[in-house]
């Protein structure tokens, strides 16, 4: 029992991060990529993103360094703003659809009664509805732009969030210190930011990360439906849409975007659970 | 057992609620579709006349309210029905389409729900070691993937280049059992590759998170080979986090499988969906979204009495 | 073009273009050319038997088999191997009788009576006869009818029958084009009972209605007493919807269909590796059109629309978009194909020049117009309007594209937008086409063009029976079409199949996509 | 209380690191050759050292050293008591005599001889077979050990079955022998029950019965009665002695109660911090105890607290309360009436069910009474929490059992102790960081704590922020729902003097809730014993604690072990009550 206390615990983020597993690191150095990527998109692509450079199916050279797609454009300009584009909607759509879940979640666990009632019974139905059919006929009503894109895609990832938030914070809702804070006399308010959301972060987090993949994931099967984010916009899900048939002759083209969406999901996945592993400190076994 | 017994009834209530929630929210939702039946029938050739013709004929002049209620008092007595599009009988037209969806599913759960509950039972056998990691590493992939890309590959493997599974679910009420397995191989493999991965890390956590438990302690202490610690001690307490993931899986195959009938071209419910809301055809949409929500209530039931039975305190109460 | 393909596919390509190229120059010299080629050889000598599948994309759970609602080419072929219409359009584009042995008009062109063929027989046995073509057209006529040929049928004043084998219709108006509308293919003939059209199927066409699974598939047995010698060749015939163009693709390529619709113009030149497959692309009425409406601001001027249709880059459209699968458009609708084809007119290409010219002439130098697109009107329709962009920046017009959502872009978009995309399947004549888009009082006049000129000739063509008299009009028309209307129709779209060589066919008709709708009662197969 | 004390366990094995206060290892007093080599000699553990990996949250892995040089020898027979507060390594060491490691625990060094062969050295293989055949391992928390999936008799025989000792009729015919011996009812047909069938004491029997069935040769007895009832505990204690001295098994006998093991245990070892303090025969570490430490152990209960008179008015009035769950249907409470006058002590005494958290429920309004009322300085409370006043909620207290959970582990002390100082009192910044630290201080802990989590505290130091918590309220009245139930004897005594010198500078009334009697002795002055929903003896604490007692008090006073080898066979003989918890 000789241990000398190391540094503050949630302060010692760094060096933790130094400790991280490989794979980990592997993850975390992927994200980071994806998201240089994302964000410097117009000044690493060599054309732009609608720009017709060549004929359409150019080899790979040095001049279009993966080759253009069907229509000519360049393939590797496509890919990093295809970064951009679904990076930026995924994150959009999984933060709303977080603050939307999320907040009910809390809400239901807080209040309890009727309000857990009512919000619970509300995310039965909206469940108990396919998610891709709730998103073929809300896009159908309100047009597949990228806001309603985000916005339904969002309403119908919240669902899920709602219920692990409810799980977690009732979890938190009856514990001592929640009761500590109800007997003091606290509102909800500060029951629900100061007390239970501090406690369910890092279980939100995680989540975070799947519903990120699963978002993507989504997006794509509605590009592929025709109905997600609308050319000549660059998004992965349709690039691998647009040149499924290549698969077909053996072109691996159609393999690149996939596999960005494959790699991006593996690395989070791969952080998630790390994170998971250090947030709740306890070893597995 | 009359715990038991309120348990489920008021899961059956409330799922009868859900129902009719569904079937507002459906109906109001295709109300809100620009256009109608008519306008998406006659496409480009839509003059007002023939609209309105149209309209009328197919009964769409009468008031909203009146219409739901109508179409809510036939679904209670069991009849779903005619297709405004082109007056057919629901009940006949989802029929072959619900057996093929449920063909389709139970077969690529019979592939996938052995497979995943063993996968994660190794995985956690072996947890932490290159066994695990590489589960691990492929269930991501797998789940990484847009389903259609899986399937396409399937295809580029097994039918275009091996030649040994056809590329289309081409089946009729005629096909034979062996025939229709063979048609629908390829889908019911992608599928069961998409749900798979998932199941199959619930399994190995729910069962990695009860390893923390002092029965598991006694189970080792007694010199259980971990194997029998596992299958023994641990697998029967996870069975309900394990059984609700499955049977939400069972649902997605059910519900959630629009793009691989396209991809393989197969008669499901998916696309006659899709092709209703579409074609503006209400009473369609109305019978397939009931259908739908209907499954995933029955679905999340079984879950319940699953979770249930597993439970002995609920099964043998003091 | 090619990327990462291995060098034995190099080689297989390469030799494949050099068999063509033997076949075209050495017919006549190299005689051994024929045992390479089998299915050249064999095109004269039709066969009967076999099974033959087709995967098209389209079809839905919503279609019928009453001919009213006939909206895609699943229905379309398959209505035509079902039925019988009164008229039929040859291979090479001339239209023919088929149930109608013959016709004539009176001299003012109102008054038509078609002689019908003796011994034809429908599915269920009955003979046909006059009331039941009364009957078929009629089931389209009338207040209640919410048929999609509504519109075609209104001309028609008045049906009757003139004995058994005699149908005598007058027209509201005069229409020297008149028997081409009975070709239309939501006009078969079906058996009348109790004075009705019969809707269940039975028609007198080649093939008997052995099953239909809307939107999935439906398959056909040879009619054993088909009037017609020389055709209907396959033992059973089937259809299936195969929305999905990769698995279309796919399905061809492992042998589960013999052939298939709407390639993928994308791969196609990959697809044409395929030894075991033919290629089949044939120049139609299908038509992309980004209209401009001349009744709004600042399309009203004449001067904008020219500068629009100059700045647009024609070919670099057909290369991207079609793959060149296809014919410039010259900003009219009419067809190559078309007996009244304006020869003459030269071909207008991208002059940004003459753009600016006409830019100035308006007296804007800086224009900004939102163009108003979406993929429902044709596949590449937002990515057209990207090209366009681009071109059209350069002569100081900014293009603001508005992508339109798919879902109801025909009732909220086309014909209401100040400038948009649009797609036609075209029309077999000149005046249907003229009349349905460009009249002046049309409900589809796209462009809300009003050229009183145009209106004028279109009227005196209608009713002109001498054929060179009305070439001498349709040209000016369509001279009018591109200089006035507010069209912009940069390229035709071929019809572009894929079958597999086992699939015998002669020359394929144009009119409509799949021989003219009609692959199962003119093609066979090979290999049975 | 099976929950909270499992609870305990846990936590304390999260937090056990913390606690560094290294003393010297007191060393045996008496030559090795005394307890080697001897033919008899069963199990003979030589210089074990003992790591482990731990993950403090937020920190890099460490390797922590749990046990340090420890040596024993047990012989044929013998029981063997391991005695310490928590972080002894008591439990380490017993599960290093079946060759286990609990998490990351790693035996580092030394040797286990087992029948004649180190353990250590048999490989994964070996030691899974001498795992529940030759030692056998009983858990505290029965309710946790069995596998709620089961049946009992299928986990009873499962080891015998296993290592092919017996055929399945055998042993099960050996189980209900043995059910037999250790008083249970029904033996025949108990083993078809399902775990949460039976009750926490009788569970606790089946499992000695699990340990005995595949007749090994040492048992390990981890803590067996700590999770049971006071009442409960003395007959399952009994049924274990008997058991042991029956079947003439050696066993370790794992404890952190002195009085306990001393009714077990043949010898004493004495740990502290993984290290051994003192080692002797039972008789010896009772009444002549050489360490320090172990006399501290031995006298651990004894606090100085001179009973105050009542005074006129009482701070607190509960009239006539009845309460209880779903609508009045589970009554949990009945016509409880109690007073608690100012700057006093009232400790309501009872055993789980008994309804005394139930009670501070009520007080707090967390569960509105179906009747009766609560009054509060002389005034009526309400109900409910919702409709009282801030000012009643500040003047009303509450202090948990479980420190840890009380807490919320995401912020630090000074938020914790300096929220309600901001609440109640609008009191912010440097004023506020000034009264955090004048209140530290109070509980004897420096200002360098504001700044820590939770986790980063131990047990006590946890206890004590929450009391600063109450405290910063400024309340009259305290309720301690079992404050002290978690925490080892020792820190126990402190949090005790803390809250008396606390009584004694704020003038705060306590209403003091707990099952332990001995806890009850040292602080109460006055008394509420309580038994299913009601209050069976209530007054001064001299008044209650004084003869004739009626059969509960009784009961529950006789239950309570005595440091005194025997005292278990002079209080079997001499009860009148069965408890309620067998």
């Amino acid at each position: 029992m000789t241990i000398v206390h190391g540094p503050r615990m949630l302060k010692s983020g760094a060096s933790k991060l130094a400790s991280a597993p490989l794979s980990a690191k592997f993850g975390i150095s992927i994200i980071i990529i994806y998201m240089l990527a994302a964000l410097l998109a117009p000044h690493l692509a060599p054309y732009g993103e609608a720009e017709i450079v060549a004929k359409p199916f150019e080899p790979w050279s040095a001049q279009f360094w993966l080759g253009t797609d069907s229509l000519g454009r360049d393939m590797f300009t496509r890919l990093v703003f295809g970064a951009r584009n679904t990076l930026g909607i995924a994150l959009m759509t999984t933060t709303l659809a977080f603050s939307i879940g999320a907040s009910a979640g809390l809400a239901a666990a807080t209040f309890g009664g009727w309000t857990d009632q009512i919000l619970s019974r509300l995310i039965d139905v909206l469940m108990s509805i396919p998610q891709l059919i709730f998103a073929l006929l809300l896009l159908s009503i309100f047009g597949t732009s990228i806001p309603t894109l985000i916005i339904v895609i969002a309403v119908l990832n919240s669902t899920p969030v709602f219920r692990l938030t409810r799980a977690v914070a009732i979890d938190a809702a009856v514990s001592d210190y929640v009761e500590a804070a109800r007997l003091r006399g606290e509102g909800p308010i500060w029951i629900m930011t100061r007390e239970i959301l501090p406690n369910i972060t890092a279980t939100l987090v995680a989540e975070f990360g799947l519903r990120f993949c699963f978002v993507f994931l989504l997006i794509s099967g509605l590009s592929f439906l025709g109905l997600g984010i609308q050319p000549p916009t660059a998004d992965w899900g349709s690039m691998v849409r647009d040149s499924a048939t290549l698969i077909t002759y053996g072109d691996i083209t159609p393999l690149l975007p996939a596999g960005a969406i494959a790699l991006l999901s593996v690395a989070i996945n791969l952080v998630v659970d790390w994170f998971l592993h250090w947030a709740s400190g306890l070893k597995e076994d | 057992m009359t715990p038991i017994s309120k348990i489920i009834s008021q899961r059956v209530a409330l799922g009868a609620l859900t129902l009719w929630i569904v079937s507002l929210i459906v109906f109001a939702g295709v109300q809100f579709l620009p256009g109608d039946v008519a306008t998406e029938l006659l496409g480009q050739s839509a003059t007002p006349e023939a609209v309105a013709a149209l309209r009328k004929s197919m009964g769409l002049d009468i008031p909203l309210y009146l219409r739901y209620f109508d179409w809510l008092g036939s679904i209670l007595r069991g009849n779903f029905g005619t297709a405004l599009a082109n007056g057919r009988d629901i009940a006949e037209l989802i029929k072959p389409r619900l057996f093929n969806t449920l063909f389709l599913a139970v077969s690529a759960a019979v592939i996938s729900v052995p497979l995943a509950l063993l996968g994660g039972i190794v995985a956690a056998l072996y947890r932490n070691t290159f066994i695990d990691r590489a589960i691990n590493v492929v269930t991501l992939a797998s789940i990484s993937v847009p389903e259609f890309f899986v399937a396409y590959i399937l295809i580029l493997v097994l039918a275009v280049h091996a030649g040994i599974l056809p590329s289309l679910s081409d089946v009729d009420s005629e096909t034979s059992v062996l025939g229709r397995l063979t048609a629908i191989a390829l889908p019911s493999l992608t599928l069961a590759v998409v749900v798979l991965a998932h199941m199959m890390r619930m399994t190995r956590t729910s069962i990695i998170n009860l390893l923390g438990n002092q029965y598991i302690e006694t189970a080792r202490l007694k010199g259980l080979p971990e194997w029998r610690v596992l299958v023994r001690h641990a697998l029967p307490n996870a069975l309900a986090p394990i059984a609700t993931v499955i049977v939400l899986n069972l649902a997605y195959l059910i519900t959630g499988v629009v793009v691989v009938e396209v991809v393989f071209v197969y008669p499901g419910l998916g696309q006659l969906i899709v092709d209703s809301v579409q074609k503006r055809d209400v009473p369609v949409v109305q019978a397939c979204s009931l259908i739908f929500a209907a499954t995933y209530v029955l679905l999340n039931l079984t879950a319940d009495i699953l979770s249930i039975i597993a439970n002995p305190r609920l099964m043998h109460p003091k | 073009m090619v990327k990462g393909y291995s060098f034995s596919s190099l080689t297989a390509l390469s030799r494949r273009r050099f068999l063509q190229s033997a076949a075209g120059a050495g017919a006549l010299a190299v005689g051994s050319a024929a045992g390479l080629l089998p299915s050249l050889a064999e095109t004269a000598t039709p066969k009967k038997g076999g099974h033959f599948k087709i995967g098209v994309g389209s079809g839905s759970a919503s279609d019928s088999l009453n001919p009213a609602t006939y909206t895609d080419s699943f229905m379309m072929i398959f209505g035509h191997a079902l039925h019988g219409y009164l008229v039929e359009m040859d291979r090479d584009g001339n239209l023919v009788g088929e149930l109608a042995e013959s016709w004539e008009s009176s001299k003012d062109a109102k008054t038509w009576t078609f002689k019908l063929r003796e011994g034809v027989e429908f599915h269920n046995g009955k003979k046909l006869d006059a009331d039941d073509v009364v009957a078929s057209l009629n089931h389209h006529r009338g207040e209640q009818s919410g048929s999609g040929a509504k519109d075609i049928v209104k001309g028609i004043e008045e049906i009757h029958a003139d004995g058994p084998r005699t149908v005598v219709l007058s027209l509201k108006g005069a229409n020297a084009d008149f028997p081409y509308l009975m070709e239309h293919y939501q006009l078969p003939i079906m058996p009348a009972k109790d004075g009705k059209a019969d809707i269940s199927g039975v028609g007198c066409g080649g093939y008997v209605l052995d099953k239909i699974d809307f939107g999935v598939k439906a398959t056909a047995k040879r009619f054993a007493n088909y009037w017609k010698p020389n055709a209907a060749w396959f033992d059973s015939f089937e259809v299936l919807a195969i929305h999905d163009v990769g698995a279309r693709t796919n399905a061809l390529t492992t042998g589960q269909i013999q052939a298939m619709d709407r390639c993928d113009l994308k791969t196609i030149n990959l697809l044409k590796r395929n030894k075991s497959l033919e290629i089949t692309s044939i120049s139609g009425t299908q038509q992309y059109v980004m209209p401009m409406r001349c009744d709004v601001s600042p399309f009203d001027n004449v001067d904008v629309r020219l500068a629009v249709k100059y700045a647009l880059n024609r070919k670099q459209l057909l290369d991207t978009l079609l793959n060149g699968y296809g014919q410039l458009g010259n900003d009219h609708p009419i067809a190559s194909t078309n007996r009244f084809f304006a020869k003459g007119l030269p071909q207008r290409e991208q002059d940004l020049d003459k753009a600016r010219f006409h830019l100035k002439k308006a007296g804007v130098t800086n224009l900004k117009v939102q163009l108003s697109a979406s993929d429902a009107a044709f596949t590449g329709a937002v990515d057209a309007a990207a090209l366009y962009q681009q071109d059209a920046a350069k002569v100081g017009i900014n293009v603001d594209i508005v992508r339109e959502p798919a879902d109801g872009y025909w009732d909220s978009v086309w014909l209401k937008k100040p400038w948009y995309t649009s797609f036609t399947g075209g029309r077999p004549t000149a005046d249907w086409m003229f009349s349905v888009f460009y009249a002046a009082d049309a409900s589809w006049n796209e462009g809300h063009w009003k050229n009183p000129r145009f209106n004028e000739l279109l009227i005196a063509a209608r009713g002109e029976l001498d054929d060179s008299k009305r070439l001498e009009m349709y040209t000016e028309m369509q001279s009018l079409c591109r200089e006035d209307s507010g069209s912009v129709i940069p390229v035709f779209a071929n019809y572009v199949n894929a079958l597999s060589t086992n699939v015998g066919h002669n020359k394929i008709g144009s009119n409509w996509d799949l021989d003219s709708f009609r692959c199962a009662e003119r093609w066979w197969l090979t290999n049975v | 209380m099976n929950n909270q004390i499992v609870r305990k366990q846990q936590l304390s094995r999260k937090v056990v690191y913390l606690n560094v206060q290294g003393e010297a290892p007191v060393g045996d007093t008496r030559s090795e050759d005394e307890w080697v080599g001897k033919p008899d000699t069963l199990l003979n553990i030589r210089n074990l050292r003992i790591e482990a990996a731990v993950h403090p949250p937020g920190e890099s892995p460490m390797n922590a050293i749990l046990v340090h040089d420890v040596s024993l020898t047990l012989k044929r027979g013998r029981v063997l008591g391991l005695i310490g507060e928590s972080g002894a390594g008591k439990s380490t060491i017993g599960l290093a005599s079946m060759g286990y490691g609990r998490g990351g625990v790693k035996i580092t060094g030394g040797e286990v001889i087992l029948k004649g062969r180190d353990i250590l050295k048999v490989g994964a293989d070996g030691m899974r077979k001498l795992r529940g055949r030759e030692v056998c391992y009983v858990a505290q928390s029965a309710a946790a050990a069995f596998n709620p999936a089961h049946r009992l008799m299928d986990q009873v025989v499962e080891a015998a079955l296993l290592h092919g000792m017996a055929t399945r009729t055998e042993a099960e015919k050996r189980a209900i022998a043995l059910f037999k011996k250790l008083g249970l009812p029904d033996p025949e047909n108990i083993g078809k029950r399902f775990p949460h069938q039976v009750s926490g004491g009788q569970l606790q029997r089946v499992m000695t019965a699990m340990a005995l069935c595949s007749e090994p040769d040492l048992i390990v007895f981890d803590e067996p009665t700590t999770a049971l009832d006071v009442t409960t505990q003395i007959d399952v204690l009994a049924a274990i002695r008997d058991a042991i001295r029956d079947t003439g098994v050696a066993a370790l006998y794992i404890t952190h109660d002195l009085a306990v093991v001393a009714q077990v245990a043949d010898e004493i070892m004495v740990l502290r911090n993984g290290k051994l303090v003192e080692r002797g025969m039972t008789q010896q570490i009772i009444n002549q105890p050489h360490e320090q430490y172990t006399r501290a152990l031995v006298s651990v209960h004894h606090i100085d607290h001179v009973q105050k008179d009542c005074g006129t008015e009482p701070v607190l009035s509960v009239k006539g309360v009845t309460a209880g769950y779903g609508d009045g249907a589970i009554k949990v409470l009945r016509d409880v009436s109690l007073d608690l006058y100012p700057g006093q002590t009232l400790a309501v005494v009872g055993e789980s069910g008994s309804g005394k958290s139930t009670l501070a429920r009520v007080i707090t309004g967390l569960l509105p009474p179906l009747a009766g009322s609560i009054q509060f300085d002389g005034r009526d409370l309400s109900r409910r929490l919702a409709e009282r006043s801030r000012e009643d909620l500040r003047q009303l207290q509450m202090i948990y059992q479980t420190a840890d959970v009380a807490m919320n582990p995401r912020q630090t002390v000074a938020t914790i102790i300096g929220r309600p100082l901001e609440f109640y009192f609008g009191i912010r910044g440097a004023e506020r960081n000034h009264r955090v630290a004048e209140l530290l201080d109070k509980i004897e802990m420096g200002k360098s704590f504001a700044e820590r989590y939770p986790a980063e505290l131990s047990g006590g130091q946890k206890q004590r922020v929450c009391i600063a918590r109450a405290l910063a309220a400024k309340p009259k009245l305290m309720i301690c729902d079992e404050v002290t139930s978690a925490l080892d004897p020792l820190v126990a005594n402190g949090i005790l003097k803390l809250l008396l010198q606390l009584q004694k500078e704020e003038g705060v009334s306590f209403l003091f809730i707990t099952h332990d009697l001995a806890t009850v002795k040292s602080i109460a002055d006055s008394i509420s014993v309580m038994y299913r929903g009601q209050v069976v003896r209530y007054g001064p604490k001299g008044q209650v604690l004084a003869p004739p007692f009626d059969p509960y008090t009784d009961l529950l006073l006789s239950s309570v072990p005595e440091m005194e080898v025997g005292w278990l066979d002079k209080a079997i003989r001499s009860r009148r009550m069965e408890s309620a918890g067998n």
